[in-house]
């Protein structure tokens, strides 16, 4: 599997309800040990949200210091992410993800680091 | 000491290397129809490159990573992809220019066709680009291009109404039997000519290049801060000789001959002789530079060695890519399409398109796992985005202006 | 480092890839995740670099040409894009460093074809410029 | 800018289109066509005046004097491709065309010789450049 896989994938839950689409992948440092990096990186989870357009920018972590318009922008472009547990992904197709459960029960992401 | 002529060394290099073929033609152009009623954009343009290079150079100096590196890091591959192609089109039409540019000056020393000197010129701009150290290119034609203040002391010589040209600067209205349209295209080409992408593409790929350190961020800024504007007052002060000598006469410059014309009537064989030198060195060194950021901005895309403080052989995708630029741009020119021309296309399609480049590297400008403390400062954001604004504006109304004035005409 | 948490799009992807000795070896395309035998959630196995890989994230046509071109390149054996073994990862900052040089890695073949077919011919390719 | 890319217009649209639709426009081609000339005019005299101060090098005037023969040739030849729609365009034509003539043989005189290196016979040759210039720039302006 690739990650480009994942990005961009809609989120459809077992209504068939659209939860909007992966923005990005999370990883977490604590998997089997690989080589010389150490702990591999696990999936942890999927960040969704309804717009894709400039997801890379960064400004949904919260630390970016400006500029302002852009900061407001971004902030009101993303204000509706929601978090996808890998435990919650039923299944995964080329451009859909079926998840278990509802779309309105999926919390949001939390501060990543 | 060491230092000090380290910085003199890199503001005068920094005067030297900010006129370029696309300076020197919008200037005289739109001092011989408008006067100088555009001069305002000059200084709009100087502030706002400025701002975008010292911040381009900031970013590359702490996190070591050049613009077009970075540009794909912030956009995702393929929206960067579209900024590639559009930013890569338009520093190889100015590396043709300039080419094209290095050719009429020297057809100007010699009165032989420019046509049969741009081979012998691509080559030239091939083997210094292949063979000779980073900064020792730098310094030799930023140096070089100094010969440009001759335009301004043939302009203090001639002692003109300074009244009437501040007046002149300081009032801008369109002069009457000229349309707005035509009026507003040429302030894009003036800010094109003055913010080109490939001087900020130049600009971080040389800080990586020349390994500056965060020591080095004081001599960026006085670089930045002071050479520019200097560089600035070159192309006002083109723009002034063609408003005293070629505006009255209504004389239209689509010629390098023309564009001497008042630094030769003032100063005669010596102002002339120094300012083809100066000519010869502002676009030698402009297609060295253009030449690079081809191979810069697209070995910074896919990510293989690039630069020239590594042996050609560590860079071979890097240097073939230039050389292949070098040689398209030859050809170019060796259509017989007028390199005034192409030079005219290439300013006001780089207005165009800085809002491409610009726009992520004011991001990751702010972007504290990058920058760590040295993020941009709080007036530093204001003013990015006021240019950020106008960027957008600009690009959005240079095409349909471009068809309306039908390229200014 | 344990524990620590990476988002792959932001702080991963698109990145540099920097070899021992400080080279450049070409960007992050895309990043391969497998599931471990023992079940449970996927890890990230390796970097995916090239034509290859870049391809399938450009999509569309130009996706599809990039694609047909690399695989004819032969980047990585059989058609596969150029792969890079999490193993040989060292750091991942505003660059991802890597603990081999590049010449061991499968993403250096184009870079080497250049060189020896095209660039090497060239009088001074050798030496350090003056 | 503007006389490139109007000396490349005009080319075009002489080539292809013939007959103009209306006076006006053709009336605008004439005057377009007179300013570009005249700046080659003018262009011209600053080329021998500098040559009787002794102001510049040889090679560069010769220069500068094929550019501006260059420039009245091209729009001299991009007007002639365009056909007057009706009467009062031939009366424009005709007294146009007249000045047209005297510029370009001029220019043609100026070069040549600047081409022998003989710059101090200049002087007698450009005389009517002065004139001409007057005409042309009055002619741009009355049909602008």
């Amino acid at each position: 599997m690739r990650l480009s896989d994942l990005l961009g994938a809609e989120i459809l839950d077992e209504a068939g309800r659209s939860a909007g689409r992966v923005h990005d992948v999370r990883l977490v440092q604590d998997g089997p040990v690989v080589g010389g990096f150490g702990a591999a990186l696990r999936l942890d989870g999927l960040l969704v949200g309804r717009r894709a357009v400039g997801a890379r920018l960064g400004y949904d972590r919260g630390k970016m210091k400006g500029p302002l318009p852009v900061k407001l922008l971004a902030g009101w472009l993303f204000h509706d992410g929601r978090y996808v547990e890998w435990g919650r992904i039923r299944t995964i197709e080329s451009d859909r993800i079926l998840i278990s459960g509802t779309v309105e029960d999926l919390p949001r992401p939390g501060p990543s680091s | 000491m060491k230092r000090l002529f380290a910085v003199a060394l890199g503001i005068l290099t920094a005067i030297g290397g900010f006129v370029d073929i696309g300076d020197i033609v919008a200037n005289t152009e739109t001092g011989a129809r408008f006067g100088m009623s555009l001069a305002w954009v000059v200084v709009v343009g100087v502030v706002g490159i400025c701002l975008f290079a010292e911040m381009a150079g900031r970013v590359a100096t702490v996190s070591k990573r050049a613009t077009f590196d970075l540009v794909r890091e912030r956009l995702g591959a393929r929206v960067a992809l579209v900024n590639l192609v559009a930013s890569l089109f338009i520093t190889f039409l100015t590396l043709a220019a300039e080419i094209g540019g290095v050719a009429l000056a020297i057809e100007l020393a010699t009165s032989v066709n420019y046509l049969l000197w741009v081979p012998i010129v691509a080559f030239c701009v091939w083997l210094v680009i292949w063979r000779v150290k980073f900064d020792l290119m730098e310094n030799v034609f930023g140096l070089l291009g100094l010969a440009l203040v001759v335009t301004a002391v043939a302009l203090w010589r001639l002692d003109p109404d300074w009244g009437g040209l501040l007046h002149g600067a300081t009032h801008p209205a369109v002069p009457q039997g000229e349309g707005h349209p035509s009026w507003w295209y040429f302030a894009i080409a003036l800010l094109g000519a003055a913010m080109t992408p490939y001087e900020v593409f130049f600009f971080s790929s040389g800080a990586v290049e020349e390994g500056w350190s965060r020591a080095d961020l004081v001599t960026n800024r006085l670089n930045v801060y002071i050479g520019f504007p200097l560089g600035g007052l070159l192309s006002l002060s083109l723009m002034a000789g063609a408003t005293l000598f070629l505006e009255p006469r209504g004389i239209q410059p689509g010629h390098l001959s023309q564009v001497a014309l008042p630094t030769a009537l003032t100063l005669g064989k010596l102002g002339l002789a120094v300012l083809l030198v100066g000519f010869f060195a502002a676009t030698f060194g402009a297609a060295l530079e253009t030449g690079l950021s081809c191979g810069y901005t697209i070995a910074q895309y896919f990510g293989f060695q690039w630069g020239k403080f590594v042996r050609p052989a560590d860079a071979p995708r890097f240097h073939l890519v230039a050389l292949v630029s070098i040689v398209l741009g030859a050809g170019l020119v060796l259509t017989t399409l007028d390199p005034i021309t192409v030079t005219e296309y290439s300013i006001v399609l780089s207005a165009a398109a800085l809002p491409l480049t610009y726009f992520p590297i004011l991001v990751v400008a702010n972007d504290p796992d990058y920058m760590g403390d040295k993020v941009n400062s709080r007036f530093s954001n204001a003013l990015g985005s006021v240019y950020l604004l106008l960027l957008l504006v600009v690009a959005v109304a240079t095409i349909p202006l471009m068809v309306l004035t039908k390229a200014g005409s | 480092m344990a524990g620590r948490v990476l988002e792959a799009g932001l702080q991963l992807l698109d990145r540099q890839l920097v070899d021992r000795d400080g080279r450049l070896a070409g960007k992050v395309d895309d990043l391969e995740l497998e599931l471990p035998e023992g079940g449970g959630p996927p890890v990230v196995t390796a970097i995916l670099a090239g034509p290859g890989a870049l391809a399938r994230r450009i999509g569309g046509r130009l996706g599809a040409g990039l694609e047909a071109l690399a695989s004819r390149l032969r980047e990585g054996d059989d058609g596969r894009p150029a792969r890079v073994s999490f193993a040989v990862v060292k750091r991942i900052g505003s660059a991802v460093e890597l603990s081999v040089p590049r010449a061991e890695l499968e993403t250096n073949r184009l870079e080497a074809w250049t060189r020896d077919h095209l660039i090497a011919h060239l009088p001074g390719a050798g030496d350090a410029p003056e | 800018m503007r006389r490139s890319w109007m000396a490349l217009f005009l080319l075009l649209l002489g080539a292809c289109t013939g007959p103009v639709r209306s006076t006006s426009v053709y009336e605008s081609k004439a005057g377009a066509t007179a300013e570009t000339v005249a700046s080659a005019v003018e262009t011209a005299r600053l080329a021998v005046q500098a040559a009787q101060d002794g102001d510049a090098y040889g090679r560069y005037l010769t220069q500068l004097l094929a550019d501006a023969e260059k420039d009245a040739d091209a729009a001299q030849g991009t007007f002639e491709g365009i056909q007057p729609p009706d009467r009062r365009a031939d009366q424009l034509r005709d007294q146009l065309d007249e000045l047209l003539g005297q510029a370009t043989d001029t220019l043609t005189e100026l070069r040549t010789l600047a081409r022998r290196g003989r710059f101090a016979e200049l002087a007698e040759p450009a005389a009517p450049l002065a004139g001409l210039a007057e005409e042309l720039h009055a002619f741009a302006e009355a049909h602008a």
